[in-house]
């Protein structure tokens, strides 16, 4: 037969039948597409005029804002605070180095095939959390020491966020394995232990680490106020870590643990060389979601007084010196938020998108 | 171990602030405090250290204040913390005196057309948690029989937020702060103070219970700075009255005698103190007085010698 | 059979080497640590605390609290022991999670299928919903829902009016009260009756289809008993009902019932962000289930809406239900941030005044936690025995 | 093209039997494609009532692509497909009035797993023919019976073995009391023995005069109960004739380079 | 009970081979339970050195559970098992040493798909006999070879055939230098172009004299290399003998049964 050159048959003009497919089929749906746009048209426009049209963006005071649209020169003025803290301003290249530290080591996993990239994710991972313990609070190599007090903004929002999802996972993994544990007591401590720290909101966990840890510990042991928030943020975290991991171990089929017992490797060679790899690969997409929960979450330390982005920045909209700032503000650190969160989480999704298709080959 | 030794040991003072409250306690852009709450902890460390910055500031809201004490979380507070039996006695703490004396006042939106607290029967009221204000409102509304709605808020900063958008008719706080209060407004002349002050509110450093060397380090130090003022010692001049027969003043500046000692500092701490920060008169014109954004007057404040209350034991 | 002399080793393993003494001891070993940490703990606590004066005890739950609440559901005022505030913020956590699970359920579903929906515009507006309210930290949308949006509401004098019964300002949101007058109880037993006759309806329908296969459209006949019934006894009762309206009254208003700015911000920043993750949760519940499943429903003859309810939903919720507790949960918790704009919750009002006035943070908090920890196993519980009965049975 | 159609029409064989309604599947010129992939060129077949029709072919030829057209589970966009005497075109009511006339057997069962054997068996007749329950179930259960599961009518599917879930497949499509059954590789994801048991009822299926449509490759089960069978490949219709003619003497190339391949299997 | 040991050890054929231990595996009088269920009921076998055994049997008839006794992936509740000397008991030591002289292969491979085939072969040399990788290295590529795929090396499992990927399941029993080897049906999950793979590697492994249990329904197979076929039915060891009187003179009526219906099949 010859007619497999035969084109499919177009029956209308491919944007017209496009919209009666997909805007207009059926009387419910007509409605429902006028509907949605005549909101959509109704509230962009002022919209627009408010983010841009109307806005003021240059100047070198409050007064060069004109109060009709949005007052974006008020971030421009503060970006130093609000991204560094109280950081001193001939200091703050050390910031700026974990910052390039940090893209150089997370910006290639988002590029395919870019060479090495697995290395510099294992250096982010592992190797930046120890650059930065000597550099962003200095007092070693002749760095000038910066105390944990004077850190702020979004550089402390990512310090909580990064160090409590990293601390998390070893505590994390440790529970997940009692929790599968065959021995009852073990599970029953790890049960209880997950189950409590993630029935608590976190606020109170904030508020027991920032004023009542000293009050549990021996006298004279003491820790700086960020380090126990720090303490907190991690025991809360590897709660949630551990159920994430867990549902990566309950993935691997049983043959999988057969098979390494028939080997003769004993438990912790067991788990460590065949088990726990398949399993965390599995699980990075509900790693990465955790962290984006966590990174969302840093900011409650506002309400233990720590200056986080959005401390920041709630501390300044309500600076005298300028007029009706607040939207301004809230919308700078929302666009922050979800730049990092947007982009992660879709990055998790590739990967877990890679990671399913790779499972059936 | 003692309070005065860990804090050796650590060589430096942990010192509980508010997070931000004009005049009394406040980080610039750089994280550099200023207020005369923050004073009082640098007027201690510069008596401890002969170092005023040898402090570090742990800025805290109202709800976490007496926790973090109690837990040992700071050494000392210093945040416009009004002085209570219940406080003194079964919280575990200790006031160490007053360096402000306070009452409880209301800023009110002008549109309600009020101008006095009598007339504020049923109104929607801000308030920061945990204050005295809180239980002062209560009592007073209760004792007028009136009734008011109220609002908490965690941090002053959400209070006046919360009145600068109209959440409430009135806000109510201690008077020293309702100036700052209003000057954080976009339009302070929308807002007024009323006359009345419906509380007595003495504003002072507290330490932990338990430990009466420190708590009479932090009593000490706050008495020198107004034993300094009364008998005309500054920090500019404090080197000249080094060399004054006065007696008082030898005693006060550590060159006769062994003040420093019993307390367990060094014999110079009193000269320390009043060098690196000031006298009490210093610390007020400099973060509250009249020449300040807030433009607070002596008032109650002055000397007793000048009509105020500000009396403190003799270094003797 | 002849017993060779092969070297057997003893039969039973040195206790060392056995497993189960192994296991036993280990564990008892972590049972020892877990007592002598959690010991270590309270003395060191309780030490602590005596050597720093502070008073232990769960006394203080007695004291007059001598503070004011602007929103309580159970009755309180000032004169009110600090065990009564605990009360009162329970329930008022309790109110806003219940709310905020409502809506963020009802929400969240119509999002869902929005996301799924043939309509182009409709599932992109769906997207666009999902990815920009879920990547913005919930603190900061109660931020803006309170503070932004409060300060564009009118002030009480120039309330929006809605025919004179319904308020809105910056001070919330004011509904007229229902007030029963005498013979109003005609009207409750017309509700009742409604409701007996809606419930028999529902029987005999079924009873009916079951017998000769034809459907009663119950579903509407039944709202119109609904409505229609009480609203008859009430003409027939002589409209034994008055409402008290809301009345400004000195600065603000009084009657009716009010929902508080604290309340609403809180309840819509919840519901929103906790509805775009369960969005995003029925959908990939819909679409676990297998395209042959809609085709077999399809080659039964069963139309759309019928292959959706009886046999897309059911198999949808046995994936839905887990992640959707967990959202719950969240929920709950993160009713606690009220605290940051002063919604009088557990937390704000017990974890905050309350132990700021007694000063007993050990044992505040200890309360508040076990009550959180309470909430999350009722919930999971609800959910597991529900989970329980629709999972599907395998071999 | 149309030599071809005239070729099987002429291959079928005269029904005999009396009563029986001439073309009740018809299918004409139907082509259809998946984007610009053509997957079926120029499909012409008729059915008669009764008849039971196997369809062969490579993988990919577009077997289950044809057969998933007859009931409409895919649509066709050039030619015509006439069922009962309805049109399947756009018109959901056709689609309808189709679908409850043809059942269909899946190659992976498809059962309801949230519903037992019997609910499975009464949604159809239940919400779709409005027929009371007590009567759906009861001739439910004579299906079941017709299957050999009547015991297992209690259980969900997912406590039966494949061949048993297969089973159940075929009672569910029977309950409808459809016209046609089609049948797509009903026995391919089944186990050896299970094979067997799904066989012996789609025989006996067949001998009560049930008018099928069968994909498979169990050529055992075309030579017994086939009136005619269909090869097709690359989207065409290769050949058709009667089971022994097919097997025995095939006409085109690749129809026998087909059967080598699988006989020799 | 005791007079079918004694039938067994009659009907052990005598070996004549020099220097074969005797009784490398002696299972006496074992029992196991899961739960309530008596899987396997008072076994008992003596295997030596250098035997090929066959085990078959209905399915469910404990031929798996059996062999996992041996290197104790199961646990046996009464009787003993004794495997090169050494009574696997509770203690773990016994239990370690037992399975690294025991290889097994399993019905599905269960290779490590994060590791590639050297890394799997690797694996238990290098961390439980503590070679040196090189070493380790060298010899997994010299089984490998012996199963003729020393070229997948570097491939991880996934990218491999079944057959392929059993073969590596076989390198990697044999990397451990185990005197016994265990398989369970290892071609039973296989496509039947890749069972012939595997059967040869098989085979080529029984030529060399090492000692085999292996559960599997290829009677060809048990027909070439098997010293001893053993037929297992509810859990009960019902005949053994060698494969050419097994297979043409089976003494029980259930393997007579047995056999009619794998043969026929
Ligand atoms: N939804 C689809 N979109 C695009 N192409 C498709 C789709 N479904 C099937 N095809 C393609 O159409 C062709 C015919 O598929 P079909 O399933 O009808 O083949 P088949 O003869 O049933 O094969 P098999 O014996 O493997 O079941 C194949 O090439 C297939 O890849
Ligand atoms: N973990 C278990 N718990 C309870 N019963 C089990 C378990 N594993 C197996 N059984 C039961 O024990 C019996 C023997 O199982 P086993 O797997 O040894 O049979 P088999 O002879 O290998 O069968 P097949 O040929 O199907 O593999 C079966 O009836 C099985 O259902
Ligand atoms: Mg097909
Ligand atoms: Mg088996």
């Amino acid at each position: 037969m010859t007619e497999s050159t035969m084109k499919a048959p177009k029956k209308a003009l491919r944007p017209v039948k496009w919209m009666r497919e997909n805007l207009f089929s059926g009387w419910f749906n007509t409605v429902l597409t006028l509907g949605v746009a005549y909101l959509l048209v109704t509230s962009v426009g002022p919209l627009l005029n408010w983010f841009f049209l109307d806005a003021n963006f240059v100047g070198s005071d409050p007064s060069a804002c004109t109060g009709v649209g949005a007052c974006w020169l008020f971030i421009s003025q503060r970006l130093n605070f609000f991204i560094y803290g109280f950081y001193p301003d001939e200091l703050q290249w050390r910031v700026d180095v974990m910052f390039l530290l940090l893209a150089v080591s997370f910006v290639p996993q988002f590029i395919e095939r870019f060479p090495g990239r697995k290395w510099l994710g294992l250096f982010g991972i592992f190797g930046l959390p120890i650059v930065g313990y000597f550099l962003i609070p200095g007092g070693s190599f002749g760095l000038e020491e910066v105390q944990s007090s004077k850190w702020g903004g979004l550089m402390l929002t990512l310090i909580l966020a990064y160090i409590g999802i990293i601390a998390s996972l070893p505590i994390g993994i440790l529970l997940a394995l009692g929790r599968r544990s065959e021995m009852p007591i073990i599970r029953g401590i790890c049960v209880v232990f997950i189950e409590v720290w993630r029935a608590v909101p976190l606020i109170t966990v904030l508020f027991m680490a920032s004023v009542m840890l000293p009050l549990f510990l021996p006298e004279g042991v003491n820790f700086e106020k960020l380090a126990r928030a720090l303490i907190g943020i991690t025991l809360w975290q590897s709660a949630y870590m551990a159920e994430v991991i867990r549902g990566g171990l309950q993935a691997i089929p049983r043959g999988q643990y057969e098979a390494a017992d028939a080997l003769g490797l004993g438990y912790w060679r067991k788990m460590g060389l065949v088990i726990l790899p398949q399993a965390l690969k599995m699980v990075i997409p509900g790693i990465v979601n955790t962290f984006i929960s966590l990174f969302k979450d840093t900011t409650l330390v506002l309400i233990i007084g720590l200056f986080d982005i959005l401390g920041t920045v709630q501390s300044t909209v309500t600076d005298p010196a300028w007029q009706n700032v607040a939207i301004e503000g809230y919308v700078f650190v929302a666009f922050c938020f979800w730049v990092f969160c947007f982009g992660i989480s879709r990055y998790s999704q590739n990967l877990e998108r890679k990671l399913d298709t790779g499972h059936k080959t | 171990a003692t309070t005065l030794e860990n804090v050796k040991e650590k060589g430096h003072l942990q010192c509980g602030v508010t997070s931000g409250l004009p005049g009394f306690s406040q980080p610039d852009e750089k994280g550099n405090w200023t207020g005369i709450d923050v004073d009082t902890c640098r007027a201690v460390a510069a008596a401890i250290f002969g170092d005023a910055n040898a402090v570090e500031f742990t800025p805290l809201t109202a709800k976490e204040r007496f926790t973090a004490l109690q837990s040992g979380e700071i050494d000392m507070l210093s945040r416009n913390t009004t002085w209570t039996l219940t406080r003194d006695a079964s919280l575990g703490l200790n006031f160490a005196g007053v360096n402000y004396y306070d009452g409880q006042g209301f800023l009110i939106n002008k549109g309600i057309g009020v101008d006095d607290a009598t007339q504020l029967d049923g109104a929607t009221i801000c308030i920061q948690a945990g204050t005295t204000t809180e239980l002062n409102l209560s009592d007073y509304f209760r004792a007028k029989g009136m009734e008011f709605k109220p609002i908490v808020f965690d941090t002053s900063e959400q209070t006046v937020q919360g009145f600068a958008a109209g959440r409430c008719d009135v806000l109510t706080s201690d008077r020293s702060q309702l100036a700052a209060l209003r000057s954080k407004l976009s339009d302070p002349s929308s807002a007024k103070i009323l006359p009345n002050t419906i509380s007595k509110e003495p504003l002072g450093p507290v330490v932990r219970q338990g430990d009466d060397q420190w708590f009479n380090i932090v009593k000490w130090v706050l008495s020198v700075q107004i034993n300094a003022e009364e008998l005309g010692v500054t920090s500019a001049n404090a080197d000249d009255m080094l060399k004054s027969d006065n007696p008082n003043i030898q005693r006060l500046l550590g060159t006769d005698g062994d003040m420093g000692a019993k307390l367990g500092l060094p014999d110079d701490f009193g000269y320390q103190a009043v060098k690196l920060v000031g006298n009490y008169g210093e610390m007020y014109d400099r973060n509250v007085g009249p020449d300040t954004p807030l433009g607070l007057d002596r008032g109650i404040n002055a000397l007793w010698t000048e009509g105020g209350i500000m009396y403190a034991p003799p270094v003797r | 059979m002849k017993k060779q002399t092969i070297d057997t080793r003893p039969a039973g393993p040195k206790p060392w080497y056995d497993p189960r003494v192994r296991s036993l001891f280990f564990q008892a070993i972590a049972i020892a640590l877990v007592f002598w940490g959690g010991w270590i703990l309270v003395d060191n606590t309780l030490s602590n605390m005596e050597s720093r004066g502070i008073s232990t005890g769960f006394g203080f739950l007695g004291e007059t609290a001598g503070f004011g609440i602007i929103m309580n559901l159970v009755p309180y005022d000032a004169t009110m022991s600090y065990g009564r505030t605990f009360w009162v913020g329970l329930t008022n956590t309790l109110l806003v999670s219940a709310m905020g699970v409502v809506a963020a359920t009802i929400l969240g579903f119509i999002i869902g299928v929005a996301r799924l929906s043939s309509n182009w515009l409709v599932a992109k507006m769906a997207l666009v919903y999902i990815e920009v309210i879920r990547n913005i930290p919930l603190l900061l949308q109660i931020f803006f829902w309170y503070f932004a949006v409060l300060s564009n509401l009118p002030s009480p004098r120039q309330s929006v009016d809605v025919g004179g019964a319904l308020f809105l300002n910056n001070r919330g949101l004011y509904l007229p009260d229902p007030v029963t007058q005498e013979g109003f109880g005609i009207v409750w037993g017309g509700i009742l009756l409604a409701i007996a006759a809606v419930v028999g309806i529902r029987i005999w329908a079924k009873k009916r289809q079951l017998a000769t296969g034809q459907i009663f459209p119950t579903f509407k006949v039944g709202v119109a008993i609904l409505v229609l019934v009480p609203i008859i006894s009430y003409l027939v009762a002589g409209r034994p009902l008055e409402w008290d309206l809301p009345a400004l009254r000195g600065f603000n208003f009084g009657g009716g019932i009010t929902i508080i700015p604290e309340l609403a911000a809180l309840w819509i920043a919840l519901s929103l962000y906790t509805a775009s993750f369960i969005a995003e949760i029925v959908r990939s519940g819909i679409l676990s289930v297998s395209k042959g499943q809609t085709e077999a429903s399809k080659a039964l003859g069963l139309p759309n809406g019928l292959t959706l309810r009886l046999v897309v939903i059911p198999q949808a919720m046995r994936v839905i239900i887990p992640p959707l507790t967990s959202q719950y949960l969240n929920l709950v918790k993160n009713s606690s941030l009220a605290t940051a704009i002063g919604y009088p919750d557990l937390v704000a009002v017990f974890m905050g005044t309350t132990l700021n006035q007694t000063g007993q943070a050990v044992e505040v908090v200890a309360i508040t936690m076990a009550v959180y920890l309470t909430i999350s196993l009722l919930i999971s519980l609800f959910m597991n025995i529900y989970n329980r009965a629709v999972a599907i049975k395998e071999r | 093209m149309t030599d071809q159609t005239q070729t099987s029409e002429m291959q079928t064989p005269p029904k005999d039997q009396p009563g029986k309604k001439p073309g009740i599947i018809r299918v004409e010129g139907m082509h259809k494609w998946y984007g610009d992939f053509h997957v079926l060129k120029d499909l012409n077949l008729t059915v008669d009532q009764g008849e039971r029709i196997v369809i062969c072919g490579p993988s990919g030829s577009g077997k289950s692509t044809f057969i998933r057209c007859i009931n409409r589970l895919e649509e066709h966009q050039q030619g015509k497909i006439i069922v009962d005497g309805i049109e399947l075109t756009d018109d959901v009511r056709h689609i309808d009035t189709v679908r409850r006339e043809v059942g269909m057997v899946f190659q992976h069962f498809n059962l309801f797993p949230h519903l037992t054997v019997l609910e499975n068996c009464c949604l159809s007749p239940i919400w779709v023919r409005k027929t009371p329950r007590k009567e759906a179930e009861a001739s439910a259960m004579e299906y079941l019976e017709r299957v050999k599961i009547p015991d297992q009518a209690n259980k969900f599917p997912g406590q039966l073995s494949g061949g048993q879930q297969q089973r159940v497949a075929i009672a569910r499509a029977l309950c409808m009391k459809p016209k046609i059954m089609l049948f797509d590789e009903p026995t391919s994801a089944l186990d050896p023995e299970m094979i067997k048991e799904v066989l012996d009822v789609m025989i006996e299926l067949a001998g009560s005069g049930m008018t099928m449509l069968c994909v498979t490759h169990e050529m055992g089960f075309a030579k017994t109960v086939a009136d005619r069978v269909i090869f097709m490949d690359g989207g065409e219709i290769v050949e058709q004739a009667p089971p022994h003619e097919f097997f025995t003497n095939p006409q085109e190339a690749r129809t026998q380079k087909f059967l080598q391949q699988i006989l020799a299997h």
